[in-house]
């Protein structure tokens, strides 16, 4: 194991696991937008869970996953946010 | 004509910033790279030229407000982040909230101007924009900690709409 | 490399409380808006660190070895971090104007000027 | 009475997923790997890529890849087919 | 201590998007189960190709000294989820467009063809 | 000829790229994209015949995409193939050949049929990419590409059988369900396709066949892949989605689908004999696709009977001669084992079986053909509606009637040939079988009767006195195909000797498949 | 260090079963497409962590950003 | 399909060309990094759907065409077939540019290295040609949706009619 | 010889079938002329009856189509009433059919060994 693996594995699983608590709300959230949040938080714990574990991997090249993640997850969610938008009230 | 060269050069730009790597030129990039970095930027900027310049405002292509913008960025912004990051931590052990939804007008004239403004009032203590009224720039704000019911823009966002408009007006 | 090390340490920890915290905000908040307040800033704001932790790393690195990998990795991490401050805000815009667009009110709201205004 | 059948239909097949699942070889361990070896070991110098996996989806295996492009010509085709308006 | 838990997931996933094909209702809930099997196939093959201890296949500044993982399925998984989003956008232009002409998308009612 | 070992690669390609420059062609100029179309799979066609005539005179071909020579299977030192092989013998060009002519004739019947509004291109390019598909299905020796071509098939049919959803929602509908009910089974290959993989590491099939052994995993593999692609042949119980697809789609159309489940029928057989062969307990496989066949025949035909709607008839019947082809080929399968039972009777219902599949492919597109020419003419299916035609179509009603006795299995016509090679082996192995074969045979007479009676007999009815003759494009396609079905009907021995019977032999022997690309083992 | 690499193996899986079965619970389609895409959003770091960087940046890109919109469309189009 | 608020057009101003060129990169490093033809084509694509949901259906339609994108998917198409027709001489699919020296042709170094743009014969380009199909095939799905979706739902029956 | 084809018991042959049925038509073409002719067009002679009573318009006599066979189906209605119900066209037991005989396929090959 060398020193990135080291330094950087732990923080970068810890956040990972954060998710879990995101997915209670996920689970749980009375109205949509809750869920949505949710799914928003997801998604950037994922981005700087992936760059941590690409640096502790040492593969430069696997960054550019996480900032397509970066760049497509916020379309998602504008996507979610349209909608709910448009939806005509009840 | 002269959209055409800017978004050509950004591009241009972004994309050598991606592919920096081991190379002659600098030492980052081959040649064979650039080239085909000038290819694609020319076609980049076919698709883009009327997105990125739909009004014809050049005012961003002053150096010294790119100058600004990073001072903004590291000085007032960063310590109004780590302010707001400490007071929302404090709301989250202890759970102790007022919010509620108020309305500010910046008067500030430009499109880039509110965007910017907005995001930092994203970003920093305890306010979260949440709708723009879209003729009079006015911003509608919630606030997690409501001290005033009439609250005037410096309570909100502090020295930023200064910044904002030495910025992008 | 002690230092350097430290600041390392520090930023990682900075990093993961403030994710840590967002994640518990989601949990303890009671409605949508403030939930945002506690996933967007916290969760930017913890990013930030880790990435700048990677980037510094990296730079250090660098210094050491002069492979050009880390210059990549540095860059990119940067590029990541920049994706991230420019696209969570707006996202969290979105979501609330959505949200309160779509019949969605503050829980405990002293005061609700937009429904007020009632824009369109 | 349908949904009961189906549900035991169901339910038997899905603990055959689950058999087979267990089944499978160990996670991680690959029994035998001599293809990819193969492509590991050649595909530098025979198609001069770095990435083995773009020199097989284009190379050793590139018929599928077109295949795989006519499908989404084929999707498009037919959506633009379905969402046509007839002039009459 | 994982153990085959990853082959386990498919075998939900796949479960899963067939009991929203068997017993739900909508048409675009369907869509949605197919999707559903599509993703845990995809995660089957690439976990077929993992190895313990092994990097991706790309010699771009890889880490020195380390096995790689297997190639192959990740080139046949590139296939799938291409051919997975054409899928689902065929069937759910389909949805739509038998909404335009029954008015409906529940799987009880938009059945004139029977018998 | 330096052309000539290119052969199995340009029929994919000429009709690909004929049906990817067809959208730009549409642009310039609509009327020539049909020709295009038909003088592409034209070329698809003689090279079909020719690889065929190749193939049968010199023996089974391979053709490796990107190696330094076609015919390169093993790179030095390697056990198994590492590229895409397309590994063609004796059964799949004789697929081919049906695809071929199937296609070409389809293509030739749309210039008519079809009328030019603003999506013709369309119609013509995904025509062409289903005659690839189904050609890929054929000739591929990679079980992935396979899956590939599989999935290319079931879009491709879908948005056919959409192509007049734009005014109508029936279409649509029946679209709807065979792309959910292909895109399971499609998915459940490529889960077979993963268990394979998984267990061996290889992807083509003559590999994989020779490393086979029928482990716990080889077992739900092949019990997947069994009902799944007996389910895109069309064989009950899991045949709903027949009836809806085939009456929906424009007639050429429904007769290039007959040809396209019979390419599924065909991966079946190729998954039982040449990927398995002894390997499997042939007897418990060989009655559950016998148990199949009579299922598709008894309900197919039973169901066909009450239809009022001609095409919906006419889809019961495939259901019902698919049932066939299972109840030869499974018989052949269940005394695959048995060295004496195979040569005495079991080869002879594999003949049977194989050589209903290109019968039927044959008749039951001159029938498609003869229902879409009524629907053209008179713009209804419903048979309550019809009555009198024989006055004012003479050609079509005698096609109709060449083909109605070809599937009624009268003599001269070829469905009696193939189906009597059927019922007289089936009669060695079990007789109840083969009765039921008969009675389902005189139900399919009964209900063609029916169909002829109320759509051709009868004095001729006031809203059809306008009724013309269909265009000749159409009666030139009907009338080739009479004169097939004719030609088979008088000569059966050629086809069977010098067609069937090699196809026959390349299913049984499975290690001629796997010769080919590893070498004589 | 690396049985940590196995946590979060079995955490993302863990996600993923959650969320397949809460796209079959969710009546409501929206949530139902939001479920869905956790699952192709989790699988595309279930595929970075397996060391699949093209399939992951395929899986994110059509996943995230794409099936989500046309879903989307979809719904909107059948309401 | 109506705009969004200002904020987020104008930051789909800015993002809307990183998006893009981000997938160009993707798509010709394809034989170096982690990417090639689908993946940027997707990520194209994703920028033409960012366009057309914050800028509504009205805007993203004048900057976007079906046509012309339709046109692109076939010359993509037809490109990579073309490519692989090339290599007829020895096989179809046959890779006759790699290690010969000229375009593409640089020999890699075998095993880790930073990476060379100018090697691996004909990948790249069917890398560009598949990006091509790719960007403007799911371009059009986009499109083609956004709008199927105006025409069936009910409130849009009558009020968009072409 | 041309047009044999063996069937393992037996042999069949076209060509022979079609030259015994011309040779039968043969036959009986030469019987029909044996018969009487002396008829005259366009008279009493000429015209159809039907159970001794003069036919009935044509418009009125042909049968449409779900008329034919209603005997047959009214005999098997315990066989086919179940038979069209099961044809419910429902999206979900189409894949439910499917999901069942993979099942039982399954099954039956699992056990078989």
């Amino acid at each position: 194991m060398n020193e990135f693996f080291r330094i950087f594995i732990i923080p970068g699983g810890l956040l990972l696991l954060f998710m879990l608590l995101a997915l209670v709300r996920l689970i749980l959230g009375p109205t949509t937008p809750d869920r949505v949040v949710a799914l928003d938080t997801i998604n950037t714990l994922v981005v700087a869970g992936m760059v941590l574990v690409g640096a502790a991997y040492e593969e430069v090249i696997y960054i550019d996953v996480a900032i397509v993640y970066a760049l497509l997850s916020y379309i998602g969610t504008l996507y979610v946010a349209k909608y709910l938008e448009e939806r005509p009230k009840k | 004509m002269i959209d055409f060269f800017i978004t050509f050069i950004l591009s241009l730009i972004a994309y050598l910033f991606l592919t920096a790597s081991a190379g002659e030129i600098a030492g980052l990039w081959s040649i064979f790279e650039v080239v085909l970095g000038i290819v694609l930027s020319v076609i980049v900027s076919f698709m883009a030229t009327r997105v990125l310049f739909q009004k014809r405002s050049y005012r961003m292509l002053n150096p010294a407000r790119w100058i600004i913008f990073l001072i903004y960025l590291i000085g007032p912004f960063f310590w109004a982040m780590i302010k707001a990051n400490i007071d929302v931590a404090y709301r989250v052990i202890t759970g102790k909230i007022n919010p509620g939804i108020v309305k500010i007008s910046p008067e500030l004239k430009t499109d880039l101007g509110i965007t910017l403004l907005a995001n930092s009032i994203t970003l920093t203590p305890g306010t979260l924009s949440v709708d723009i009224d879209e003729e009079t720039n006015d911003l509608y704000i919630h606030w997690i900690n409501v001290t005033t019911l009439k609250p005037t823009t410096a309570d909100i966002c502090g020295t930023f709409p200064q910044w904002v408009r030495r910025i992008a007006e | 490399m002690g230092i350097l090390l430290i600041v390392l340490y520090i930023f990682l920890t900075i990093g993961i409380i403030f994710n840590c915290l967002g994640s518990i905000g989601l949990l303890r908040f009671p409605d949508v808006y403030t939930r945002l307040h506690a996933s967007t800033k916290n969760t930017t704001f913890g990013s930030i660190f880790t990435c700048l932790a990677v980037i510094i790393f990296s730079f250090y690195q660098l210094h050491l070895t002069q492979d050009s990998k880390f210059l990549v990795l540095a860059l990119h991490t940067f590029i990541a971090l920049v994706c991230l401050l420019v696209t969570n805000p707006t996202g969290a815009h979105a979501i609330s104007r959505a949200a309160h667009r779509s019949g969605v009110m503050p829980k405990q709201a002293v005061i609700d000027q937009l429904k007020e205004a009632k824009l369109k | 009475m349908k949904k009961i059948v189906f549900g035991i239909a169901f339910i038997l097949f899905f603990s055959f997923m689950l058999v087979s699942a267990i089944n499978m070889r160990p996670f991680g361990e690959p029994t035998f790997s001599e293809m990819d070896d193969y492509f590991i070991k050649n595909a530098q110098s025979e198609v001069g890529a770095n990435n083995v996996v773009t020199s097989i989806v284009f190379d050793y295996r590139g018929f599928d890849t077109l295949g795989e492009a006519t499908v989404l010509f084929t999707t498009i085709s037919g959506i633009i087919a379905l969402f046509r308006r007839v002039n009459k | 201590m994982i153990g085959n838990f990853p082959y386990v997931t498919v075998a939900v996933s796949i479960g899963c998007g067939l009991y929203i094909l068997m017993f739900q209702k909508n048409l675009i809930k369907l869509a949605i189960g197919i999707n559903l099997i599509e993703s845990g196939i995809n995660l089957f093959l690439i976990t077929l190709g993992y190895r313990k201890g092994g990097v991706a296949p790309i010699y771009t500044q890889a880490p020195a000294g380390k096995a790689m993982v297997l190639p192959t399925p990740q080139a046949l998984t590139l296939t799938s989820i291409v051919i997975g989003v054409a899928t689902s956008a065929l069937v759910l232009s389909m949805a739509m467009m038998i909404y335009k002409h029954y008015g409906t998308i529940e799987v009880d009612k938009a059945r004139r063809l029977r018998g | 000829m330096k052309l000539m070992d290119h052969i199995p690669a340009l029929i994919i390609a000429v009709p690909l790229l004929a049906a990817f420059l067809s959208p730009v062609v549409g642009k310039i100029n609509k009327k020539v994209v049909g020709i295009l179309a038909a003088l592409a799979l034209g070329f698809s066609l003689i090279f079909t015949i020719i690889l065929a005539v190749k193939i049968l005179s010199v023996g089974p071909q391979v053709y490796v995409f990107g190696a330094k020579s076609p015919s390169l299977t093993l790179p030095s030192g390697l056990k198994f193939p590492i590229r895409i092989i397309f590994q063609i013998d004796a059964m799949g060009i004789f697929m081919g050949l049906i695809t071929a002519l199937v296609s070409f004739l389809g293509a030739v019947y749309s210039l008519a049929f079809i009328d030019k509004n603003n999506g013709i291109d369309k119609y013509y390019s995904l025509l062409l990419l289903l005659a690839v598909s189904m050609f890929g299905m054929e000739l591929t020796g990679d079980i992935f590409n396979f899956f590939v071509f599989l999935e290319i098939a079931s879009m491709a049919s879908v948005s056919l059988i959409c192509y007049k959803g734009t005014e109508r929602g029936e279409p649509v509908e029946a679209g709807f369900k065979y792309m959910v009910v292909s895109s399971i089974s499609a998915l459940m290959v490529l889960f077979a396709i993963g268990i394979f993989y998984g267990e061996y590491d290889v992807l083509n099939m003559a590999a994989l066949a020779s490393v086979i052994k029928y482990s716990q995993l080889d077992k739900i593999a092949l019990g997947i892949l069994v009902p799944v692609l007996a389910m895109k042949a069309g064989a009950v119980p899991m045949h709903m989605w027949t009836p809806d697809a085939y009456s929906e789609a424009p007639a050429p159309i429904t007769m290039i689908l007959v040809a396209a489940s019979q390419a599924s029928l065909y991966a079946l057989f190729r998954v039982v004999f040449s990927l398995y062969n002894i390997t499997l307990n042939t007897l418990v496989v060989g009655w559950i696709i016998i148990i199949f066949g009579l299922l598709s025949m008894f309900i197919g035909v039973t169901m066909a009977i009450i239809q009022k709607d001609i095409k919906r008839l006419m889809a019961y019947h495939a259901i019902s001669q698919t049932g066939y082809m299972l109840l030869g080929v499974g018989v052949g399968l269940a005394v695959l084992a048995n060295p004496i039972a195979l040569p005495e009777y079991g080869i002879t219902a594999m003949e049977g079986g194989i050589f209903h599949i290109m019968n039927h492919a044959l008749y039951k597109g001159l029938l498609f053909l003869t229902a879409g020419a009524l629907f053209y003419r008179t713009g209804t299916r419903d048979l309550d509606k019809m009555g009198g035609l024989a006055h004012s179509m003479k050609y079509t009603t005698i096609f109709f009637i060449i083909g109605a006795a070809a599937i009624a299995g009268l003599p001269p016509f070829n469905g009696f040939a193939s189906k009597l090679l059927i019922y007289e082996s089936v009669y060695r192995f079990n007789p109840l079988l083969s009765i039921i074969a008969m009675v389902v045979s005189i139900l399919t007479l009964a209900s063609f009767v029916k169909v002829f009676h109320s759509a051709f007999l009868g004095p001729q009815l006031p809203q059809f006195k306008e009724v013309k003759e269909v265009p000749q494009s159409m009666v030139l396609t009907m009338a080739v195909l009479s004169c097939l079905i004719i030609f088979f009907g008088l000569f059966p021995d050629l086809i069977v000797k010098n067609l069937v019977h090699p196809a026959v032999m390349s299913l049984i022997e499975q290690f001629k498949y796997t010769g080919i690309v590893l070498g004589g083992r | 260090m690396s049985s940590f690499v196995e946590i979060i193996h079995l955490a993302t899986l863990t996600i993923i079963i959650i969320a397949a079965f809460l796209t079959v619970v969710f009546k409501k389609l929206l949530l139902a497409v939001i479920a869905s895409s956790v699952v192709s959003l989790l699988l595309s770091l279930e595929f970075y962590l397996l060391h699949a960087p093209d399939v992951a940046i395929a899986e994110a890109a059509i996943g995230a950003g794409l099936t989500m919109a046309i879903f989307i469309f979809a719904i909107r189009g059948t309401r | 399909m109506k705009e969004m608020s200002k904020i987020v057009k104008n930051i789909t101003k800015l993002v809307y060309g990183f998006i893009i060129i981000f997938g160009f990169y993707v798509i010709v490093h394809g034989h170096l990094t982690p990417g090639g033809g689908f993946q940027g084509g997707a990520v194209v694509a994703s920028a033409f759907a960012l366009l057309l949901i914050s800028y509504g259906q009205l805007e993203a339609k004048k900057l976007l065409k079906v046509d012309i994108f339709s046109l692109l998917e076939s010359c993509g198409l037809t490109a990579f077939i073309v490519i692989a027709f090339l290599g007829l001489g020895t096989t179809f699919f046959y890779n006759f540019l790699a290690n010969s020296g000229g375009w593409f042709g640089n020999a890699v170094t075998p095993g880790i290295n930073p990476g060379d743009m100018n090697t691996a014969g004909v990948l790249p380009l069917m890398n560009m040609a598949v990006g091509l199909e790719v960007f403007a095939g799911l371009g059009i799905i986009v499109l083609l949706m956004a709008e199927g979706a105006e025409y069936t739902n009910k409130e849009g029956e009558h009020r968009n009619d072409r | 010889m041309l047009g044999l084809l063996e069937t393992g018991s037996g042999f069949w042959n076209a060509l022979i079938w079609v030259i015994v049925v011309l040779l039968i038509g043969a036959i009986v073409y030469y019987i029909r002329n044996k018969g009487e002719q002396g008829y005259k067009k366009n008279t009493e002679q000429d015209k159809p009856f039907i159970s001794g009573n003069p036919e009935s318009s044509k418009e009125g006599s042909h049968v449409s189509a779900s008329h034919i066979y209603w005997g047959f189906t009214e005999a098997l209605r315990g066989y086919y009433n179940p038979l069209v119900k099961m044809h419910t066209g429902n999206l979900n037991d189409y894949s439910g059919w499917i999901v069942i005989i993979m099942a039982l396929v399954l099954i039956l090959v699992g056990v078989s060994g």
